[in-house]
């Protein structure tokens, strides 16, 4: 059985090397390869999954070390793995999305020339992501961590050729690396504070070390969770990242790699057991990310880029969840599986919308759309149910409990922890049903594209609503089928531990709240948009939607402050180069020069002279003899 | 009296320099094959070495050869190897091979249509590659101060012409031009290592007075001073350890190049051919990191452990400086150049840092490197030969017209950025790790670097390889057989080490034991160490 | 008397000739100044010899006057070529040592 | 006086003769020079060589006393006189110094030199000494021959092979080959003709029924010498006869006469024959 966790990593692997190296003739298959690359892992996580269930639920670890990675004195890197309900539950989610997201693409990408990379870059993905929820240390996770950042990079900027997309992935990448300077930083720390970085040993003997190393530890996870997940302050490079082919955005930017910050703090929840300051971190950076998120959310007329701020924000729940301790890691987890069902719906429901019209992505130029692409409206429609929490859905069940734990923090904080989860449960139900009446209600404002052609809306074809289908269905049905007596609490207990949190308001009162807080959404978007016609132009607005359109001016922040700062420090620098570092050197072989076209005019070419130097040379001599003589 | 395996090594490459100049001047493809041919010997020997070296036999160094040879200066002529020395050898062994093939046509004489060019002899151009190379591995192997000393000068005299003569051409409005900036770096490399090699040379004299004087004999021999000093035969004095300490030092920093005394370095990778920079930074500056572990800290471990701080800060200075210039750089070889001097920044730093991961990280990052830079400047040569501009903002969109080229160059930037899976993200990682346990403050600003290397690398990606296509690009094409050649194997290797480094490690791990227990240091022990609780268990 | 005295003389002389070869310009008495100055040093020679009692000091003085003699020849034919070519005898105008 | 030289001694006789000598040989080492004359330089200096062979004499080297006479008054010295002529003694070059700063320099190194070496020579504290005694007691020359033949025997031979390239170089510096024909008088007129000065040939000295010798410059109309006529080595050396003063003067005394002559021719006889009278007186 372990061998085939191996094996797992391996198969998307082996359709990342094929694809890439390749070559020409494989470009009528490459987009079956690469899905049944992705199938195949697919299989063997239920196959696993099957044998885990078989186990009893203390027992349900399957750990395979493949071998001694790098050995250099005291530190032991191992390429193992290790397969408990934690992992498990991402093996599945993202080979089961992974693949849906494969076939989505085959008629996504039907007519891109350069449709084999993009499946390699796929499963590229695929493997590092597994690598990432599998590895039995941080180094390896690092690994896997780096790997999901390359793919994002070359799948964001997989239309090289548009400068925006370019920038974009850049800019993904370097957010990323600072938060991967974190993670790194953290394994250092392990390596010095227990002599080791995997997963057994460190998380077992987390408490033994001091409280202000756990907490340093910590918070440097919680800087690579902000990277990886578009957290505050983090988060400015997610909405650029929507340039990518919306598949991407569906399955990276959506359902699975933005979620491995997620991942990471529930792994390393011992750690943040013993480090309550780091887990205050955690939960701020959560709150303050999932409002963020959801306001930026409401302003972005982008179709995309909407959901990529619902997508930060409905991170941000999971974040706080996590930060709350055994209280929340699992509903962290089962909020991350739901909304990887309904957030990846919505992304290829939008995917479909802009393939129906000519890639248009302003929904300001949608409208009425529902007659011309049933299925999309209903699997969408769904999807929106389930993510602003529709009793019953899944997101209703996931989002609930997480605003639930929020109260049971207990005292002040408690209070406003759950209150901001509320105020975002508001704002979310706002956005959402922004976005879905913007795009299939309403009159029609269509537009013709640059090219003048006037777009004809048409439901999608059939790989690609099949996927669709899918993902509503699990939209709907898995937040029910995880709670029913807690399937899903029993499920990853043994891993993550859990507590039930007292809560000052009853679930029953939390639930009446959130529902009181969606229906007042839903009913502030339906004033603004459902009743009258929209502009297709979006009105200036006031300072905060403007500012909130330009993602609460980070970008700005980030542009005058890095970047502005760091060409001026870079010129600088080169300047000083030049003129310090190099003219020192150079001024030393000036002087030298100088000195000697000077020692030059001794040289006037009279015997006499010469003769001069050569006999007041000889005196030197002989005084010199004279003197050692004297001492 | 076994076969003398080193002096072969060291031998055949000399040969085929005189071989390869021998050549008479019409018959010049000769002279490439007879070059590719020696290199490719030599990589043969040097595989030898590797079979034939036993880690894990305790003596520090192996397959050795001694005879006397300056007998009235106790001069010897001492070879030997331990596991950094033969994995040293065996990456310049490596390297040398692609560097002559990627250099095939660099110096073919140019075409009649300008008569009033210079000729440039292929024959010299690869004699002197051959040359550098014998060098190199000679002063990998010495085991005696003097000998070493002598080849680590006399690397700069072919080093200096492959600059100063065969430069490279793109970017000037003039060939006049080229031959005044050429000429201009090739000088200022050559007075920066010898001003170098002079210092050096006087702490090597005050070597030797100092054993004379203590000994009675004197002797330049590494393993005999360093037996000396074991058994209290030999005491230096504070002062003096510390003056000939900073003597050697200051020769290696320049060679390898440690800021602020980096600045040769950016003209002469600049000016001189893609191959030549490669064997410059990958071969050549090696000698000098190599030098501080073998000659500074065994020698003089207590000023060394007196230095530390300062080298520390230096060497983190060096990463961050090295990696911000290469950002602001217009000219992709600079670039690569100053990415270079961050890169040797992580070397001397991880040498210092006096711990076990440290010190094997810093031997791995030299192979590494090697390797990695190797990768992005030949195939940076590559496009510079196609377009026949250095210049970054004369570049755009090439992954539309040469795929192959522009992935390559990614895997090359991507190395060169130390991504996890790559080889280099190892032994970047064991100096971090190596420097944090003993210096946190440091390994978290060195780590600073890795953030700092995206940026270069992704810019450089992004300006020349990706958005729309240039005119000036259009029709260029993509990697030809020869390139793949050279830039496959590179790759494969990247990857391999980056997933299974463990040969290398095994081979390196004994040797830094044995320099580290020469330090005296130890390293630090963690707060919990779970793992021997563990095992406990 | 004291025979150093013949010494003290000889130092006089050497002194004197080499002041004449720094400040004359004429070739032909800067080259009798050069013989002053081997004359001392040949009765130093002979001086010594006395000294010490043996005879090198004078062999010494003998090989200098043959070598002074073969060299006077010489000198005086290059004084003799070089003012056939520039018509003076003045070692200033042999300036060309500079180039 | 060799006796003394044998012994371990000195006599009163030698210190008289040492300070006499040694002052003229110091006189003539200066005198050579500062005598603007070469020719001048050249006496002084063979007058302190002799000076100095008696001093080796003195000393008991009596085969280099002769030497010295013979192979450096005798012929060296006379070389230099050669030379001199040869090289036509030109007016005394000037002592005016032309380097700046060289006779400031030369002097402080002389002196320093000088100094020092007499310095050096005065702490080598030399008292007593052993004469030549033994070392001359088989005849000087005989010593010398036996040290040559047999201890420099290799320095010797050397020296002679030195002597024999010394004499062909000089030939070969001094021997000038030809590089074309020498310029015939037809050659030369034209060349003074293209020239365009001294078109006819240049004027001979003043030759006078008095006096017949070429150092005597041939007067202009106007009675001024003209130094084109004597032979420029005479001009050199400052040995021309300048007649033109007394020239002037005849001219005048005669054209008084004629003068005279003149008026009495117009006066009455005995006048006129008295007036002549005076003027033959």
């Amino acid at each position: 059985m372990e061998n085939l966790i191996g094996l797992l990593v391996a198969a998307p692997l082996l359709g990342a090397a094929v694809l890439l190296c390749g070559g020409r003739r494989l470009d009528r298959v490459d987009h079956w390869i690469g899905t049944l690359l992705a199938a195949v892992s697919f299989a063997l996580g239920a196959v696993l999954f099957a044998d885990l269930l078989g186990k009893d639920a203390g027992a349900r670890t399957l750990t395979s070390h493949l071998f001694s990675w790098v050995p250099v004195g005291g530190f032991r890197a191992d390429v193992a793995f290790r397969l408990d309900q934690l992992s498990m539950t991402f093996v599945l989610l993202i080979t089961g999305v992974g693949t849906l997201i494969h076939l989505y693409s085959v008629g996504y990408m039907e007519h891109d020339e350069r449709r084999r990379r993009f499946f390699g870059y796929l499963n590229l993905f695929l493997a590092a992501m597994l690598l990432l929820v599998l590895a039995d240390n941080y180094l390896l996770l690092y690994v896997g961590w780096e790997g999901v950042g390359l793919a994002s990079y070359l799948l964001i900027g997989f239309w090289q050729h548009k400068p925006s997309a370019a920038t974009a992935a850049k800019k993904a990448f370097l957010v990323n690396r600072v938060g991967d300077m974190g993670l790194s930083i953290a394994i250092m720390l392990m390596f010095t504070t227990f002599g080791t970085f995997a997963f057994g040993p460190v998380l077992t003997h987390a408490t033994d070390a001091g409280e202000g190393k756990l907490t340093a530890i910590g918070l440097m996870l919680l800087l690579a969770a902000c990277g990886k997940s578009a957290q505050v302050p983090l988060q400015s490079w997610l909405g650029d990242a929507m340039e990518g082919p919306t598949p991407v955005s569906a399955l990276i930017h959506a359902a699975t790699m933005v979620t491995a910050g997620v991942y990471l703090i529930t792994r390393s929840g011992a750690i943040f057991n013993a480090a309550p300051d780091a887990q205050t971190a955690v939960v701020t950076v959560g709150a303050v990310t999932l409002l963020f998120g959801a306001i930026v959310g409401c302003a972005k007329d982008d179709i995309k880029k909407a959901l990529a701020g619902s997508t930060m924000s409905q991170i941000g729940y999971m974040i706080l969840a996590a930060g709350l301790g055994p209280v929340g890691y699992v509903f962290a987890i089962m909020h991350l599986v739901t909304h990887g069902f309904f957030k990846a719906g919505l992304f290829l429901g939008a995917g479909s919308v802009m393939h129906g019209m000519n890639d248009e992505v302003d929904m300001r130029r949608y409208g009425g759309l529902r007659t011309y692409m049933p299925v999309t409206f209903v699997t969408f429609g769904l999807g929106y149910l389930a993510i602003i929490g529709f009793p019953g859905l899944s997101g209703f069940f996931s989002k609930d409990k997480i605003i639930e734990a929020a109260f049971a923090k207990g005292g002040t904080e408690g209070w406003i922890l759950g209150g901001a989860a509320l105020l975002g449960a508001a704002i979310t139900a706002y956005y959402m049903t922004r976005v879905m009446i913007l795009t299939f209600f309403g009159e029609k404002r269509w537009q013709p594209d640059a090219d003048g052609n006037r777009p004809h809306p048409h439901e999608s074809p059939r790989t690609m609503t099949i996927p669709m289908v899918v993902l509503a269905v699990g939209s709907v049905f898995a937040g029910g089928l995880f709670s029913i007596n807690d399937t899903f609490l029993k499920w990853l207990e043994p891993v993550t531990g859990h507590a039930e949190g007292n809560s000052p308001l009853s679930a029953i009162e939390v639930t009446a709240a959130t529902m009181v807080v969606l229906v007042l959404g839903v009913a502030l978007a339906w004033a603004q948009y459902g009743r009258g016609p929209v502009p297709v132009t979006a009105p200036r607005g006031n300072a905060l939607v403007r500012a909130a359109r330009r993602d609460l001016l980070q970008d700005d922040f980030n542009h005058v402050v890095l970047v502005r700062g760091g060409e001026e420090l870079t010129r600088g620098l080169v300047r000083a180069d030049h003129s310090v570092v190099d003219g020192i050197v150079n001024g030393t072989a000036a002087a030298v020069g100088g000195l000697s076209s000077r020692m030059r005019r001794l040289q006037n070419g009279y015997a006499r002279s010469y003769a001069v130097s050569m006999f007041g040379g000889a005196a030197v001599l002989i005084a010199a003899t004279l003197l050692m003589r004297a001492v | 009296m076994s076969f003398p395996l080193l002096t072969v090594t060291a031998a055949v490459p000399a040969a085929g320099a005189v071989a390869t100049a021998a050549v008479p001047a019409a018959r010049r493809a000769a002279a490439k094959w007879l070059a590719l041919a020696f290199s490719l010997a030599t990589l043969v020997l040097a595989a030898v070495q590797l079979a034939r070296f036993d880690p894990d036999s305790g003596k520090p160094f192996q397959l050795t050869e001694s005879h006397a040879w300056i007998k009235s200066f106790g001069v010897r002529y001492d070879l030997g190897v331990d596991g950094i020395a033969v994995v040293l050898i065996a990456l310049t062994a490596l390297l040398v091979p692609f560097v002559i093939l990627a250099g095939w046509h660099d110096a073919d004489p140019l075409e009649e249509a300008e008569p009033n060019r210079r000729w440039r002899p292929t024959q010299g151009f690869f004699a002197l590659i051959l040359l550098v190379e014998a060098m190199v591995v000679i002063s990998f192997e010495a085991t005696d101060v003097f000998l070493f000393y002598i080849f680590f000068e006399a690397m700069l005299i072919p080093v200096y012409f492959l600059v100063g003569g065969f430069g490279d051409r793109a970017g000037a409005r003039s060939e006049e031009e080229t031959a005044a900036r050429r000429s201009y770096a090739a000088v200022k490399f050559l007075l920066y290592n010898l001003a170098g090699g002079l210092i050096m040379m006087a702490a090597v004299i005050g070597l030797y007075a100092v054993t004379a004087h203590q000994l009675g004999t004197g002797t330049f021999s590494l393993t005999e001073i360093v037996q000396a000093r074991a058994d209290g035969r030999l005491q230096f004095a504070t002062v003096t350890e510390r003056a000939l300490f900073l003597g050697f030092f200051f020769a290696f920093a320049v060679k390898a190049p440690l800021w602020p005394l980096h600045t040769w370095l950016p003209g002469a990778m600049g000016e001189a051919t893609a191959p030549v920079a490669v064997l410059i930074t990958a071969v050549v500056d090696k000698v000098g990191t190599f030098a501080m572990l073998r000659f500074c800290l065994q020698l003089f471990p207590e000023a060394s452990k007196w230095a530390t701080p300062v080298i520390v800060v230096l060497s983190v200075i060096g990463i961050l400086y090295g990696a911000l210039l290469a950002v602001a750089q217009k000219d992709i070889k600079r670039l690569i150049a100053y990415a270079s001097i961050s890169h040797f920044g992580f070397i001397v730093l991880g040498i210092f840092a006096m711990t076990t991961q440290g010190q094997g990280g810093a031997t791995l990052y030299m192979v590494n490197h090697g390797i990695s830079t190797a990768a992005l400047m030949l195939v940076a040569g590559f496009l510079i030969s196609r377009r026949g501009s250095r210049l970054i903002a004369d570049y755009g969109g090439v992954q539309k017209v040469a795929p192959v080229l522009a992935g390559t160059f990614m895997v090359g930037g991507l190395a060169t950025l130390s991504l996890p899976g790559l080889a280099p993200f190892v032994s970047e990682f064991l100096v971090l790790v190596g420097t944090f346990s003993r210096y946190p403050a440091a390994g978290i600003v060195a780590t600073l670097g890795i953030v700092l290397a995206a940026l270069y690398v992704l810019v450089l990606y992004q300006r020349t390889m990706t958005g729309p296509v240039k005119d000036e690009v259009r029709g260029m094409p993509d990697l030809r057989v020869r390139e793949l050649v050279v830039v496959g194997p590179l790759i494969a290797l990247l990857l391999f080490l980056g997933v299974y480094p463990k040969p290398l490690t095994k081979i390196i791990d004994p040797a830094v034991g044995h320099t580290m227990s020469q330090v005296h240091r130890t390293d630090p022990k963690p707060d919990v160490p779970a793992n021997d609780v563990e095992a406990a268990k | 008397m004291n025979p150093v005295n013949y010494l003290y003389l000889a130092a006089v002389l050497f002194t004197i000739g080499a002041a004449g070869v720094l400040i004359r310009r004429n070739a032909i008495v800067v080259f009798m100044c050069v013989e002053l100055m081997l004359n001392a040093c040949n009765l130093a020679f002979v001086t010594f010899s006395r000294l010490h009692g043996n005879l090198d000091g004078q062999i010494i003085a003998f090989f200098t006057m043959v070598v002074a003699a073969a060299e006077v020849v010489i000198g005086l034919a290059i004084i003799v070529s070089v003012f056939r070519t520039r018509h003076s005898a003045s070692v200033d105008d042999a300036s060309l040592l500079k180039l | 006086m060799s006796a003394l030289a044998a012994a371990g001694t000195t006599s009163i006789g030698e210190a008289v003769q040492f300070w006499l000598l040694a002052t003229v040989a110091v006189l003539g080492a200066l005198a050579t020079v500062l005598m603007k004359k070469a020719v001048h330089s050249a006496l002084s200096l063979a007058g302190t060589m002799i000076v100095l062979a008696v001093f080796y004499l003195a000393n008991g080297a009596y085969f280099l006393g002769i030497v010295q006479i013979v192979v450096y008054t005798g012929a060296i010295m006379m070389l230099f006189l050669f030379v001199v002529m040869l090289v036509g003694v030109t007016a005394a070059d000037s002592l005016k110094e032309t380097i700046r700063g060289q006779r400031l320099l030369a002097g402080l190194c002389v002196l320093g030199f000088g100094i020092l070496l007499i310095a050096g020579i005065a702490n080598a504290a030399l008292k007593d000494f052993d004469g030549l005694g033994q070392a001359n007691s088989g005849g000087n020359v005989q010593g010398l021959a036996a040290l040559v033949f047999t201890k420099y025997v290799f320095a010797f031979e050397i020296t002679g092979a030195l002597l024999i390239t010394a004499a062909v170089g000089a030939m070969v510096l001094t021997h000038r080959e030809r590089a074309q024909r020498p310029a015939g008088q037809r050659e030369r007129a034209e060349a003074r003709i293209r020239e365009g000065k001294h078109v006819p040939p240049l004027p001979a000295p003043g030759v006078y029924a008095r006096h017949n010798a070429v150092d005597i410059p041939g007067l202009l109309p106007d009675g001024t010498p003209s130094e084109l006529t004597v032979n420029p080595t005479l001009r050199a050396r400052g040995q021309i006869r300048d007649v033109s003063g007394e020239a002037l003067q005849e001219l005048a005394a005669l054209e008084q006469r004629s003068a005279e002559w003149v008026t009495g021719g117009r006066g009455e006889d005995g006048r006129s024959a008295s007036g002549a009278k005076e003027a033959r007186k």
